[in-house]
């Protein structure tokens, strides 16, 4: 791969400007993040205290002791406090104070504080015990791949979406002995909507199979038994984005995923959730991914199945330029940070080979450290299966060619169903044979000086410097009500979610960020400093 | 020279390169591994199936003990194509003009439709095509009619919200779509939503109608839907036929 | 977790993305031209196959009047696995070393191959894989084996050549490859060869092998033929079929 | 299309050292073409004559007169002469004169000759007529191809192979409205075998249809009337190469056929004919093509469907050199020279994409004027259908980036059956699909100076150099005997059609070379001078 190699001869200040701008935009929200705590953010730190299981209802112990809580108003102070405090006044360990406050026997907010030093000690220590024990699963995942490899870049990234974990694991094992490396298991539908996650193994989803830390925890098992077998680390994938984005990041670190969904904006914009609830918990599930060193992936294609593929082309650099400056406030190094986009053009395009090869080489250059991720076409697929494994070389193509690091990759069946397990097979052969085919075609070409792929990245450069100067002057709530991305317009209070932002209260104390931010970070976000 | 001009009507049978050959082609996966059993099991399908001449032309190891096959295979047998019947929806084609002319003088009110995504299905762009201002391919979309008052309530509905909204609007029609089909989930939702509307006594008054990727108007009227649309529908397929229907059930003066 | 852990082997179905699930695809020209009609008999032919919920999942108008469509449906019927008989040729799998060994012990003379592409067939890559020195996939082929003597006649073979040259030689065993089969033209060339040699009065003096990439031992066994190798066969497979086929049927003292 | 640039930086010295070569090759040929004629060649004359059907025994009647010729030794004077002769003797014209030799009322040689001079001058004239009435078709096609025009490069060329005219006339047409630009009706197995072209409109081939004249001139027709739907001509296309080579030229001169695959060498490699049959019947036949203005095709693709498609990769380019020197030895300008080649890289070969760019490309910018044709990957294209399709896709890619002419697309099902009639839609699909999606391509893509592609270019033209230097030395029938391509060796003396070679005598006569060789080339050939 020539990743650093300029072979688009793009005007570097405009990528500066732009860069720029993305940073004011992402600065102009810093406030509002720091001054807000959110039900999911509490519930997060219930979880990486050890707080797990559901009540007789079923509900989540983490909800039952945010909602205990909530009530009282205690969240303006942080769950952290709370539980140290009840914690230390009845001796119990913090799972039996969340039973008992599932039992009614214990309001949070009503335990008597005997000694408030001792118990920010105990939630710090308990804190503590979390992020080590998140730093011995990453150090165990450093382990895994120092010992089996990951293969070559791209990384064939595949989904599962039974609905079912047990078959979920069957056809997960199965392509990754075909050679996938990365496996993403589809959240069943609407997940992201629940204010809560669903516990236990589950077998009943729709489109995909529900994220449960025990879903989690059985997969990972699989793909571990099977790496040893084919002396290759598989990566696994699932969705911080939507209502409990935090959540799910704590249970990805727990339970050693390697990659999750996690953009800034997609659940404002594709899901209606509340954009002060998203901007807040973006932030904090970001820092835990990057303590636990996961690789975020951002959902930039979604912008193109509304919009016009060729013409809304800038909006995803734009956006990516946001996202990538939202993810370095939260600690995630370039290299943690897979900006996504997409194979989007519809094949009746002509050149439209040409304008891909422009966004994607351009992409990899202004952003050359990340693991870009590159989403297969979706919208224009129809149930012609060869016309869509057809197009899939095409993808699979320009992503070898331009040096992408994690390819989704296309299956032939996407009008019709959720991928059959021979539908999965057929995409990682079709990769592997281009990938392979077309090993070192970008060390091998150059596109010709102010030709037509050269100006396409120049374009797009262009419009996304003047859509984000643009932004830099409204501001980003602003963009977002005025449907500048994907055409969606959010006014700032609606959406799902709004009601789960919690102003902090000067007392506010939540003992991770302390643990798993770098220092230096925290120090210039501190002092509102660029980062 | 066209093949109908050779071929019989009353016996139609696939064709791969010679007139009445029956070729086919068939992929599957089976449980088993590679081998010479798995083959014999996949052309044993076939066979069951009624093909003949079955052929197994590729076989492919998917590990963890699944193979995946390419057969090929010839159908024995014709269809009479002059008795086939196919369930569609019955109505005049009219334009975006006519339409609304329509409405005005045989309706002679405003034509009210209500439409969602229901369920958990988040899939918009298909009723988007049929509602909003811009429609699709070219066809204006019912928000634009002039002569409907069209309200779109997007994605994720429930069934119990959409009847809600139906009842407070005084809806002529009620608009489903349903895109997510696995384990038939579509089924599901779009039965609960007969199942309530009957429930509340509103099932003969209001025209229910369904569409999607996987609707046709025959599962449509099964479920106990008026009319389903699949995929290639335009906006004034579903306006003509609200408003003929409206007429011939005799809705019109209702509201 | 492997996927026959949790199967049946009684009941073998088609797997799609869950267990017994019976999905298959299938694709197939009608020669109708597009619409309702045609697509309705499309269904129809995958109901007739026993599919059930079938779906026409893509249509394409091919011009002249057919129409391609690509179809799911679901086999709703289970294969026994354990009761598959697979007709196979019946051979211990033996190495060059070994087989020359077997030859010099149990036949005491060498082995004499004669083989042919026959009638107007020009493919002979599959035959030279099976004869010539170097072989295929990195096996010897015969004229490598020194207790063989393999004499390949090359391609488009007239069947009278094939056998004056087998009654000249004295050949043990004959070797035919096909590997053009539209409208059956292997068949009849098969055939052909076997009636003349039973003219001849020869059949039961030589051992007779077929092979090609449309050719299973079932087929070459109702054809008349002793042996039928497919797609994969390997030299010493044949070396090995025919060496001790001449030990069992005590053809070892003839030459 | 950037034919004529420069983007592989060939070495232009060694080009002309191989060009050079090849010229000293074909011209030593030169004096065995001149010295022989051949018994199709005599039934090509008696063909353009004018005669034509079969006697009771479904014998052709050029044959019956050729072979009533042969068997009293009057062929090395020529059929012309005993043709002109008899129809001056009897009054009859030259029809019935071929039946009356069928019916054996008439022996050739042993008609008095009454007047020599008025026997030539009718064989001149009976010349002259065919000669004219080549050049209406060919007139009416230039007529045609301005009116309707032919559609973009690469041309998209497709096969018909059902064995039934009517059934291949079907498929034909729809291959034609779904975009085919070029149909080639393969012929039945093993008729280039047969020393005689059968007659009538057929229906049982296997794996092709019969070329008979019937079949030729009810498929033109049909693609005619397509034509003026569509508005586009079509270009029809049949096999030349065989034991009949000038019949078939000569029945597609007069049927308007467009392209023919006529090669100097396949013939012997690859069907076993006699070497010095073939020289002979290539000359006259690529004369026919040549003043019929129609294209021809050469099969170097054949050498790799043998040979290691990465080894033998420069027999293809040495064997281009040879025949496109026998083509203009022939008469055939560049354009109607449709060099071949194949892309038939092992899809599992690392940088196969990139070798076969190279290949391609320097093919190409070695014979800028010439229509090449590139055939798809036959030999390790297995029944996995969905994999062929993919490799259509790189193969098709590979066309239209470096500026191919003729694509003669690949069929998904190639290792199943003959092509049904939705794989040919599949094919074209896809050829449409590629061609589009990346239309300039080859404006836009550089190649690295001494990259890969570039080496392997180079690489391919020195051993191909090499190989035409070596060839120069021994001679190209020695060079045939010690099979030095494909892996064939053929004797001299040996193969199939040697007895149909019969030396020329003083007094032979034939119309045709100075009716239809440009006057300037025939000068030349004549003082053995450079062409
Ligand atoms: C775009 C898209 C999305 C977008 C939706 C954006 C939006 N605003 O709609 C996003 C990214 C959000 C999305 C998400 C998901 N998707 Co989605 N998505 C698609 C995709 C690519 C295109 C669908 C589409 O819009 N087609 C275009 C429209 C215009 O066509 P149409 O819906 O058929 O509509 C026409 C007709 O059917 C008819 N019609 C439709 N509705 C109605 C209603 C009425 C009343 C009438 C009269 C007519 C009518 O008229 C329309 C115009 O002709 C398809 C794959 C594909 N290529 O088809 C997958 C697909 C539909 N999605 C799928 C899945 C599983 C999901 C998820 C559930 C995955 C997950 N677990 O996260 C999620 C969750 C969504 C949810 N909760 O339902 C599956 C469904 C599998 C199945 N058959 O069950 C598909 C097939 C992809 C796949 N192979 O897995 N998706
Ligand atoms: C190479 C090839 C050619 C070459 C042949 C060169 C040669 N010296 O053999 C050339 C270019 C000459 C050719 C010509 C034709 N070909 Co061809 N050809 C092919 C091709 C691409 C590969 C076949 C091959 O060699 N496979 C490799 C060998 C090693 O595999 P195999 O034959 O299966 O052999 C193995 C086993 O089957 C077995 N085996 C085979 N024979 C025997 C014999 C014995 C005794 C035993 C024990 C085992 C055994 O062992 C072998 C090793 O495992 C196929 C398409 C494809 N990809 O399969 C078309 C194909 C076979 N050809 C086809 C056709 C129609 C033709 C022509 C008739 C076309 C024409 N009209 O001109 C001509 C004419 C040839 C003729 N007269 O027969 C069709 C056949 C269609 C059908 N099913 O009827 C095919 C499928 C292409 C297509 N889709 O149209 N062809
Ligand atoms: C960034 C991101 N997050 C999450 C999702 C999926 O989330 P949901 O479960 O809401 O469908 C997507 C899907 O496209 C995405 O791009
Ligand atoms: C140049 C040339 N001529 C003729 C043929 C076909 O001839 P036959 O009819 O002998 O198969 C081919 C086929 O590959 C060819 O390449």
């Amino acid at each position: 791969m020539t990743m650093g190699e300029a072979l688009l001869d793009l005007d570097q200040k405009l990528i500066e400007r732009a860069r720029q701008a993305a940073r004011h935009i992402t600065a102009g929200i810093h406030q509002h993040i720091t001054a807000n705590t959110t039900v999911t953010i509490e519930r997060t730190v219930a979880r990486l205290f050890g707080i797990d299981g559901v009540d007789e209802d079923d509900v989540p112990l983490p909800n039952v002791v945010v909602d205990n809580l909530h009530k009282d108003g205690g969240l303006k102070r942080g769950a952290a406090f709370w539980l140290g405090n009840a914690v230390h006044y009845f001796g119990y360990d913090v799972q039996e104070v969340a039973e008992a406050v599932a039992r009614g026997s214990v309001d949070l907010c009503k335990v008597p504080v005997k000694d408030e030093t001792e118990a920010y000690h105990i939630a710090q220590d308990l804190a503590r015990k979390a992020a080590d024990r998140i730093a011995t699963v990453r150090a165990k995942r450093e382990e895994y791949v120092a010992r089996l490899g990951m293969g070559d870049e791209p990384h064939l990234y595949v989904i599962v979406a039974t609905g079912n974990i047990h078959e979920d694991i069957v056809q997960a094992t199965a392509a990754v002995r075909e050679g996938a490396d990365i496996i993403a298991v589809i959240r069943h539908t609407g997940q992201s909507l629940l204010d809560y996650v669903p516990y236990h193994a589950t077998s009943g989803g729709f489109g995909g199979t529900y994220a449960t830390q025990e879903n989690f925890r059985i997969m990972r098992q699989a793909l571990d038994e099977t790496a040893e077998d084919i002396r290759r680390y598989p990566r696994l994938v699932n969705y911080a984005s939507g209502l409990c984005m935090p959540e799910i990041a704590a249970m990805g670190a727990l339970e050693r995923l390697d990659m999750m969904l996690n953009d800034a904006m997609y659940g404002i914009l594709f899901r209606d959730i509340n954009m002060k609830r998203t901007f807040v918990d973006q932030s904090f599930s970001r820092m835990i991914n990057a303590f636990a060193g996961i690789v975020i992936n951002t959902g930039e294609d979604n912008y193109l199945t509304t919009d016009d593929p060729v013409e809304a082309a800038h909006t995803v650099l734009a956006s990516q330029f946001i996202n990538e400056q939202f993810a370095l406030r939260a600690g995630l190094p370039p290299k943690q940070i897979g900006l996504g986009h997409v194979f989007a053009i519809y094949p009746d395009v002509e050149d439209g080979l040409l304008y891909s090869l422009a966004q994607a080489r351009m992409t990899r250059e202004i952003f050359p450290e990340a693991p870009l991720k590159y989403m297969p076409p979706t919208k224009h697929i129809t149930g012609n299966i060869f016309k869509s494994y057809a197009e899939h070389v095409m993808f699979n193509l320009v992503s070898v060619a331009t040096g992408q690091g994690i390819q989704l990759l296309g299956m032939l069946t996407e009008a019709i169903h959720t991928p059959f397990l021979h539908d999965r097979f057929l995409a990682i052969d079709n990769a592997k044979y281009v990938f392979n085919f077309a090993r070192h075609l970008s060390d091998e070409v150059l596109y010709r000086k102010d030709g037509r792929i050269q100006e396409r990245a120049a374009q797009i450069l262009d419009k996304a410097t003047l859509m984000l100067e643009e932004i830099e002057k409204i501001g980003l709530m602003t963009a977002l009500e005025r449907g500048l991305f994907a055409n969606v317009k959010r006014p700032k209070e609606g959406g799902k979610g709004a009601d789960g932002v919690v102003p902090k209260g000067p007392d506010y104390f939540n003992p991770f960020p302390e643990l798993m931010l770098p220092p230096e970070l925290r120090r210039r976000l501190e002092r509102g400093e660029a980062v | 020279m066209t093949a109908t001009a050779r071929l019989k009507m009353e016996d139609v049978r696939p064709y791969g390169d010679t007139a009445n050959d029956g070729d086919v082609q068939l992929s599957f996966t089976l449980p088993l591994p590679p081998g010479d059993v798995a083959t014999e099991v996949a052309k044993t399908i076939a066979r069951r199936l009624g093909l003949e001449e079955p052929a197994v032309v590729h076989s492919q190891d998917l590990t963890n003990d699944f193979t995946f096959f390419i057969v090929y295979g010839k159908v024995p047998f014709g269809v009479d194509a002059t008795r086939i019947e196919v369930p569609k929806v019955q109505v005049e084609s009219m334009d975006f003009e006519e339409i609304n002319e329509f409405v005005r003088r045989k309706i002679g009110r405003k034509v009210v439709v209500v439409g969602a995504s229901t369920g958990t299905d988040a899939h918009t762009l298909g009723l988007d095509a049929i509602m909003n201002m811009k429609g699709y391919a070219g066809k204006y979309g019912l928000e634009r009619y002039p002569e409907f008052v069209a309200v779109n309530l997007g994605s994720q509905v429930p069934n119990e919200a959409l009847v809600a909204k139906a009842i407070e609007l005084g809806a002529d029609a009620i608009l489903v779509s349903q895109t997510v089909t696995q384990k038939n989930i579509h089924v599901k939702n779009l039965t609960e939503l007969v199942e309530l509307l009957e429930a509340e006594g509103l099932r003969d008054q209001v025209i229910l109608v369904c569409g999607g990727p996987r609707i046709t108007h025959e599962l449509a009227v099964e479920l106990g839907y008026d009319a389903g649309f699949g995929p290639g529908t335009l906006p004034p397929m579903v306006a003509s036929y609200i408003a003929q229907e409206i007429v011939k059930r005799g809705l019109a003066k209702r509201g």
